[in-house]
């Protein structure tokens, strides 16, 4: 990069998420993405502008959300925040930044309620509050949908990991189940290991469809496990299961086959180049959620292209942006922050990769 | 066989509990040390097994240093000790304790019978309660088992930290005879005893300890006789008591 | 003779295959020293352990100032007016002797939460007279300049007769020494057998465990030898020592007692 | 080393009832200043400073507090201590959103709550020793925690939201973002706790528990009453983690069980030891320090729990007694016995 | 709910014991510690942790595993076994040995009690795991399947499957070793001589030093053991796994009566079986609380566990 131009523009960007502890990965993954993005971007721009990104790691823990978001808020430097990772420590950091009027994007803080005029808190992510990927009540559904489909007469078991993320996206599947298809639920603590109580479970419910909602490490090991006890029937989960990584985690023949949402779509299977682009230039593969963090990155990057140096400007462009996903679909917030008319895309591992069969209608 | 020791100074932090010590115990000796409570008697014998570091002064044993060795070492010289306070190991019977006495000779079980035999011809009480716990023998069993335990390394110097203390006069008897009696079978014995009388009887030589320092050294029986000896360990004769 | 303060009455202990006391019955008179004596492993210090509930009895019964011990919290009988001593010494080695005292003397008190919480806190001058008072006691013993230094890194002797002024401190009717004279040489005897007398006269009742004769003999106002767990005596010390069973079981034939 | 405790201690006794009371207002006011030096090398990076101040500095202060009259005055090894501190918060946060109570009136409920549930965990554990009381309380603090994960009235792993903060009290207004005010309040709470601990402590009740702490067996038979005093103690210091529990709630405005994992009983017990078990001074010490560090060094992002972890080791094996220890190394004498 | 329950007892009584010989042998790990030093090894869990990533390097990177491989058979799947059960129990009863002496060995000279001890393990433990998370970029890592999970017989309803079988066998055989060296050898006695009275081992000869370290490395090595049984059965492994597994392992120990081997391994299987039942029959999320009421109510009638001697039998 031309060091030399000293008139590069100086843009403070942050992101939050976990970096350290138990819950790291998540956030370690979305910040390579987010430093992905502007590796592009400043290729793009050749030296005019110098984007630094403060990193703001909560642990994914509320409470260390609140004590990071109050220092964030007042850098006046950081104009716009790629985050939080996690829902709980969006709402934790929220009312710093609705105060200070600090414009947020999340790539994976998918709980309802912070858009959601009717929950308890009505919104309360206005205005500030914007999210790339559609939330539970949309996912809910849709992965049923994608689960149950092509089943004559399914019988659905679905296991959660007892996070918001996991109860969420299952409180909102429950009203979409309809009546007799139900084989059962169960909430898994994740930190599980062994699954064998779960598994006699879905046996003596003689389930035919499974569905995980929780994160790939634990997605893995568990449909492992239940693949190698002997069933055959299908396995689903939701955004949480869609990394690259998760191929790495269990052998092929037990993960083909398995299905999943999201609001986008894994690098790779947008374009096996970028992905390889991206372990080229970031050192490892793309994590869950890149695409996701790419994306909201580049709408931060979008308007500083316009311009805009301020918050304010910063708000208002991003509430005016409409601009393509990198999966080529259209990104535009309403009215509470979420992206107007998110669809759900399906996939489908296929022959050791992560197929898009299409999104979830 | 011999034991000597120059110059020794013991410190607990800031405070010197032995200041100068310097005193010989010959091959096949038994030497007595008397002083009052908290002359540095105790911590005389712990720092000839180990327990402590000296600040400086030498122990030689065989004419060989021994500060470089380690406690665990020392008792592979020949050195045992009987400790004050027992140390018993609780949580284990009579006689996993007495086996442990014979730790450094690595030896197979059958072999141990015979030293068993004697420990407990010397003391039935022990043999009856062979496989009671040892932190739940009386005083008296325990100190027993203190000494039978000693007994069991075979040692070539004995260290006994008054070895009398809480048995009774019958007891008390029979100890005193052991002692002469492994002595006889060669064993050099080093004595910390507050039951004077007796020590200084039973021993070659005697040495007295005041507040950190040696302020005699003479034949036991002879030490019997000294006036300062008589009215400050000896409670001016027992009789007094009468 | 005055009323009895304890009562042992054909009091059992037994440990799985060991009768450590056998129907034993004795008991302890007002102000008086009773000497506990027999040989090594005889059943005394059971006989403390049992008066302070650290076993409970198999059988019999054990009477303090007229009401039975039996199912009473240890820490309930020491506040009834019984401490002892122990003879492997237990004090607080963290710490000083001073401290040792106070806090056994604090038995009696009310509870200093209670009070400390919620109305005032143990006054400055309560506090002073508790620590003057410990330090008397330290100083009866004849330990008083060691006030400050932590009971760990006092000599034996020292330690011993700490146990004593702790033991006093819980302000008992009966006090319960077990060994006290051990480790002292024949000179710290003769101190320990007056200090004993001493806290006698000061209206305590002593029952005293000593292997020591000559001590015991010289302060007992009476004496009770156990063998195997049974009383064979219990007599005046002249009679005692010249009991041919006691003889026999304990003292051996009497060694040139010079 | 020089040792910090006796210097302090000296300086103390040296002094009259006036120097005392001056140095303690000193003392005070230093401390009350905090939040001003936000602009000195005491800055926090990317956390906001008077927050850290608050959470987890203050907040970790009481609790370790708390607990030290747990551990450090008693011995009890309760690994478990975040579960008074969950139950004061979820007290709160029920409470204050449910009903029409503010934080200063559910503040004596929270505390009540966890006397009450220190009881319940008190009568069967203390009758454990050592490391089983640890496991029994360890299980307990991840019980609470459970349950809160599980109990669809706790809100579950969404937890509650919109607890309010406190309504003005002797006019100071609290709104979630005046963390002086907090700071302050919480200030008044720690020096409250200290008051109590060291009333109850410096005299009778204190020589109870260091007795217990020593040699449990010796204690009973010399008339303390050991089970109601570890009963106290528990329950003592479950009031204070009871008492920040209400006052976090009310502060963060949200709460979630994943605010109350065993690593925050693992972090207030490690603050305990690490500023010198027993001495409140120290403890307090260990508290602010192992508070602020960890924010303190996020310049080193990746790698500030390794260097956390580092610390303690090194701390530990250099002083092993924390940094100010429990009292007295006798006045002459060192303690290094050297066995 | 009972009927079913009876359908899938044996496939859940397997897993609950496969899963119950991996606890014993972790808890075997704090169980040794605890017998020599009565302290909590903290940082057993990572040596856990540790020994699961040796067991991957083994079979991914020196033998070249991965996902899409053919399972190995014959001789060459023995070979790759056995080395990674060695190779993990190397590093992990190393590790551990270093553990001792960077956490453990100042503190322990100096008397200090048992808390800075504690802590200064805590440290160690945060140490490790973050260095882990930081060399694996903060993901998890599978191990690439090597053998094939056959089934290898049925038992009534349940299907035995090989890799179940191997953990049970080995861990049997480990533990019979463990037995006879801690009950055969002097090591054994040496042990509860140091723990009971240190001074007085030293003075019988015991070199405590000697003792502490291997026990130590006994410990490391049951569980870098356990490491390596963990990956044959769940081919996963993260450096935040050995908190979770440590603190199940430690409550079975505790369960059984810590610091004694016996209890290890009963406790070890209580837990296993108890875990899994209480997750079938009450919810999988009621399985801590299940689990801790049942400790709860053994330690209340017996303080010391199920099998744990006292450990105080020194007399008022
Ligand atoms: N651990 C310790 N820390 C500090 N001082 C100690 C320690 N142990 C002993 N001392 C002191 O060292 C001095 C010598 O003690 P030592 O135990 O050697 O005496 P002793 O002659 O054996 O007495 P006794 O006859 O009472 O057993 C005493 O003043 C004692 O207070
Ligand atoms: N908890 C116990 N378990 C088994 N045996 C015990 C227990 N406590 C005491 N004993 C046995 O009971 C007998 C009496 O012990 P006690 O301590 O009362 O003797 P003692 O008369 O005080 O002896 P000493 O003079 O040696 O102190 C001893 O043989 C002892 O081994
Ligand atoms: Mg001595
Ligand atoms: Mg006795």
């Amino acid at each position: 990069a031309p060091a030399s131009n000293a008139a590069a523009k100086t843009i403070t960007l942050a992101f939050q998420g976990p970096l350290t502890g138990e819950e790291a990965s998540v956030g370690q993954d979305e910040l390579a993405a987010m430093q992905y993005a502007i590796k592009l971007f400043n290729a793009k721009n050749k030296g005019k502008y110098k984007i630094k990104v403060v990193q703001a790691d909560d642990q994914g823990d509320p409470a260390q959300s609140a004590k990071v978001a109050p220092g964030i808020a007042s850098n006046k430097k950081i104009i716009g925040l790629v985050g939080a990772a996690y829902s709980g420590a969006t709402i934790a950091a929220l009312p710093y930044y609705k105060q200070r009027l600090l414009p947020m994007i999340s790539p994976s803080a998918t709980r309802v309620s912070i858009t959601d005029p009717s929950a308890q808190g009505g919104a309360m992510g206005v205005p500030v509050f914007h999210r790339v990927p559609p939330t539970d009540k949309v996912q809910g559904p849709s992965l049923f949908k994608l689960a149950t489909k092509g089943v004559s007469s399914p019988k659905v078991f679905v296991v959660d990991d007892q996070s918001a993320y996991g109860v969420g996206l299952v409180d909102y599947m429950k009203n979409s189940i309809p009546a007799g298809q139900s084989a059962g639920f169960d909430s898994v603590s994740d930190k599980t290991t062994d699954w064998s109580a779960t598994i006699a479970k879905i046996k003596t419910a003689a389930a035919n469809v499974v569905i995980y909602t929780g994160y790939f490490p634990q997605a893995a090991p568990f449909f492992k496990q239940l693949r190698d006890s002997g069933y055959t029937g299908i396995l689903a989960g939701g955004d949480g299961v869609l990394s690259p990584t998760f191929l790495t985690l269990a052998p092929a023949s037990v993960i083909e086959g398995v299905r999943l949402t999201a609001g986008t779509v894994p690098l790779a299977e947008i374009d096996a180049k970028l992905e390889a682009d991206f372990k080229k230039k970031m050192g490892k593969s793309s994590g869950v959620y890149a695409a996701e963090a790419i994306d909201a990155t580049n709408v931060f990057l979008s308007c500083v292209a316009k311009g805009v140096s301020t918050r304010e400007a910063m708000l208002k462009c991003v509430k005016a942006y409409s601009g393509k996903s990198l999966t080529g679909s259209t990104i535009k917030f309403d009215a509470y922050g979420d992206v107007a008319g998110g669809v759900m895309n399906g996939f489908e591992v296929k022959g050791g990769v992560i197929k898009f069969t299409g999104p979830v209608g | 066989m011999r034991l000597e020791i120059q110059d020794l100074r013991v410190s607990y932090g800031k405070i010197e509990a032995v200041k100068g010590i310097s005193l010989v115990v010959n091959q096949g000796e038994i030497v007595a040390l008397i002083g009052a409570n908290g002359a540095g008697k105790t911590t005389l014998l712990k720092t000839i097994s180990g327990l402590l570091n000296p600040t400086s002064g030498s122990i030689t044993y065989d004419g060989e240093d021994i500060l470089k060795h380690k406690a665990h070492q020392r008792v592979s010289l020949g050195i045992s000790q009987a400790p004050e306070g027992r140390g018993i190991f609780p949580g284990m019977t009579v006689l996993e304790n007495l086996e442990l006495g014979k730790y450094h000779l690595k030896m197979k079980k059958s072999e141990l019978a015979e030293d068993l035999a004697t420990v407990y011809e010397l003391f039935p009480r022990l043999k009856e309660r062979a496989t009671q716990a040892g932190g739940t023998l009386s005083g008296g069993e325990q100190q027993m088992l203190a000494i039978g335990r000693a007994l069991m390394a075979k040692p070539k110097v004995l260290l006994l930290d008054e070895p009398s203390m809480g048995l009774a006069p019958q007891m008390i008897a029979n100890i005193f005879r052991i002692v002469t009696q492994i002595n006889k079978i060669g064993v050099t014995i080093l004595l910390v005893e507050q039951n004077a009388q007796q020590a200084l009887q039973r021993s070659d030589r005697a040495y007295v300890l005041e507040v950190g320092n040696i302020t005699k050294e003479a034949k036991g029986k002879d030490l019997l006789n000294d006036p300062h000896v008589k009215s400050a360990y000896l409670g001016t004769g027992a009789r007094g008591l009468d | 003779m005055s009323s009895s303060l304890i009562q042992l009455k054909n009091v059992s202990m037994k440990f799985g295959g060991v009768t450590a006391l056998s129907d034993v019955s004795f008991d302890v008179k007002e102000k008086e020293i009773l000497g506990l004596i027999g040989p090594n492993g005889a059943g005394k210090t059971t006989v403390f352990n049992v008066i302070t509930g650290v076993y409970q009895i198999t059988s019999g019964e054990i009477i303090f100032e007229g009401k039975s011990l039996s199912g009473i919290k240890r820490y309930e009988i020491t506040r009834r007016g019984v401490a002892r001593t122990f003879q492997s010494i237990r004090l607080w080695g963290d710490m000083t002797a001073l401290e040792n005292v106070i806090t056994a003397t604090d038995t009696h008190k009310k509870s200093g939460l209670v009070l400390g919480l919620f109305g005032f806190p143990v006054s400055r001058r309560e506090e002073k007279r508790d620590k003057a008072r410990a330090q008397e006691l330290l100083d009866f013993v004849g330990i008083g300049e060691y006030s400050d230094r932590l009971a760990k890194n006092l000599p034996y002797g020292v330690q011993r007769r700490l146990e004593i002024a702790r033991a006093m401190g819980a302000e008992p009717k009966l006090l319960l020494l077990d060994e006290p004279a051990a480790g002292f040489n024949p000179a710290e005897k003769v101190d320990l057998a007056a200090t004993i007398r001493k806290i006698r006269d000061a209206g305590y009742t002593v029952l005293l465990i000593e292997h020591d004769m000559s001590l015991v003999m010289k302060v007992s106002d009476r004496v009770v030898v156990l063998d195997f767990g049974q009383k064979i005596a219990d007599d005046s010390p002249g009679k005692v020592q010249d009991d041919p069973r006691v003889i026999e079981a304990y003292l051996g034939v009497p060694e040139n007692a010079s | 080393m020089i040792n910090l405790r006796d210097k302090g201690a000296e300086i103390w006794e040296n002094q009259g009832r006036v120097g005392r009371v001056v140095l303690a207002l000193c003392g005070v006011t230093v401390v009350a200043s905090l939040p001003f030096l936000g602009g000195t090398i005491l800055n926090t990076p990317i956390a906001d400073y008077e927050s850290v101040l608050v959470y987890p500095i203050a907040m970790f202060v009481l609790m370790a507090i708390g607990l030290n009259i747990v551990i450090g005055k008693s011995g009890l090894l309760d690994l478990g201590y975040v579960a008074f501190f969950a139950i004061g918060a979820y007290t709160m946060g029920l409470l204050g959103t449910k009903t029409g109570l503010n934080t200063w009136e559910i503040l004596p409920i929270g505390i009540a709550m966890a006397m009450f549930s220190g009881i319940i965990l008190g009568i069967p554990a203390l009758k454990l020793r050592g490391d089983y009381l640890a496991i029994i309380t360890l299980g307990f603090g991840e019980i609470v925690r459970i349950v809160a994960l599980n109990l669809g009235a706790l809100g579950r792993s969404e937890g509650i939201l919109n607890i309010p903060t406190p309504p003005a009290i002797f006019g100071i207004e609290y709104t979630f973002d005046s963390h002086r005010i907090y700071y302050w309040t919480l200030l008044v709470l720690i020096l409250l706790a200290i008051w109590m601990v060291r009333r109850l402590s410096a005299r009778r009740a204190g020589r109870a528990w260091e007795s217990i702490r020593q040699d449990e067996d010796a204690a009973e038979l010399l008339g303390v009453p050991t089970f109601r005093y570890k009963i106290w103690a528990f329950v003592l210091g479950a009031s204070v983690g009871g008492a920040a529990g209400v006052f976090y709630a009310s502060k963060t405005l949200f709460i979630a069980p994943d605010n109350f994992t065993l690593q925050i009983s693992i972090l207030i017990l490690a603050c305990v030891v690490f500023g010198g078990m027993g001495n409140i001074w120290g403890v307090i010490l260990g508290a602010v320090i192992l508070g602020y560090l960890p924010d303190r060094i996020r310049f080193i992002s990746d790698a500030r729990l390794l260097v956390f972890g580092l610390v303690l080791v090194i701390m530990m094996n250099l002083r092993p007694d924390g940094l100010l220890p429990r009292k007295k190394r006798e006045k002459t004498i060192d303690k290094k016995d050297a066995t | 709910m009972i009927g079913s329950f009876l359908d899938q007892f044996w496939s859940l009584t397997f897993g609950g014991l496969s899963l119950g010989f991996i606890y014993i042998l972790i808890a075997l790990g704090y169980t040794m510690v605890y017998g020599v030093l009565r302290m909590i090894n903290f940082a057993n869990s990572e040596i856990f942790m540790v020994g699961t990533f040796a067991t991957i390097i083994i079979i991914r990177d020196v033998f070249k595993f991965t996902q899409t491989s053919e399972y190995a058979t014959g001789f060459r799947l023995w070979l790759i076994l056995a080395t990674a059960l060695i190779f993990a129990m190397m590093v992990s009863g190393t590790l551990s040995m270093i553990v001792e002496i960077v956490a453990y060995r100042r503190l322990r000279r100096m008397n200090s009690g048992v808390l800075a001890p504690l802590i200064s393990a805590i440290g160690v433990s945060m140490v490790l795991a973050e260095s882990v998370r930081i060399l694996t970029d903060s993901r998890p890592v599978a191990s690439p399947r090597a053998m094939e999970k056959r089934f290898i017989g049925q038992f009534f309803d349940a299907g035995i499957r090989i890799d179940n079988t191997i953990i049970v066998i080995s861990a049997l055989v480990l533990f019979g070793i463990l037995m006879s060296f801690v009950n055969k050898t002097r090591m054994g006695k040496a042990i509860r001589a140091v723990s009971m009275n240190p001074n007085a081992a030293r003075l019988m000869g015991i070199n405590i030093d000697g003792v502490v370290s291997a026990t130590f490395l006994v410990g490391g090595l049951m569980t870098g053991a356990a490491g390596f049984f963990y990956v044959l059965k769940y081919e996963n492994t993260a450096s935040n796994i050995g908190f979770e597994l440590g603190i199940a392992a430690f409550t079975a120990a505790i369960l059984g009566g810590i610091g004694n081997i016996k209890g290890a391994f009963f406790g070890g299987l209580a837990l296993g079986l108890l875990e899994t039942y209480a997750s079938f029959f009450l919810g999988t999320q009621w399985k801590a609380v299940t689990v801790f009421i049942v400790l709860v109510l053994v330690l209340y009638t017996r303080p010391n566990g199920l099998f744990g001697e006292a450990l105080t039998q020194t007399r008022a």
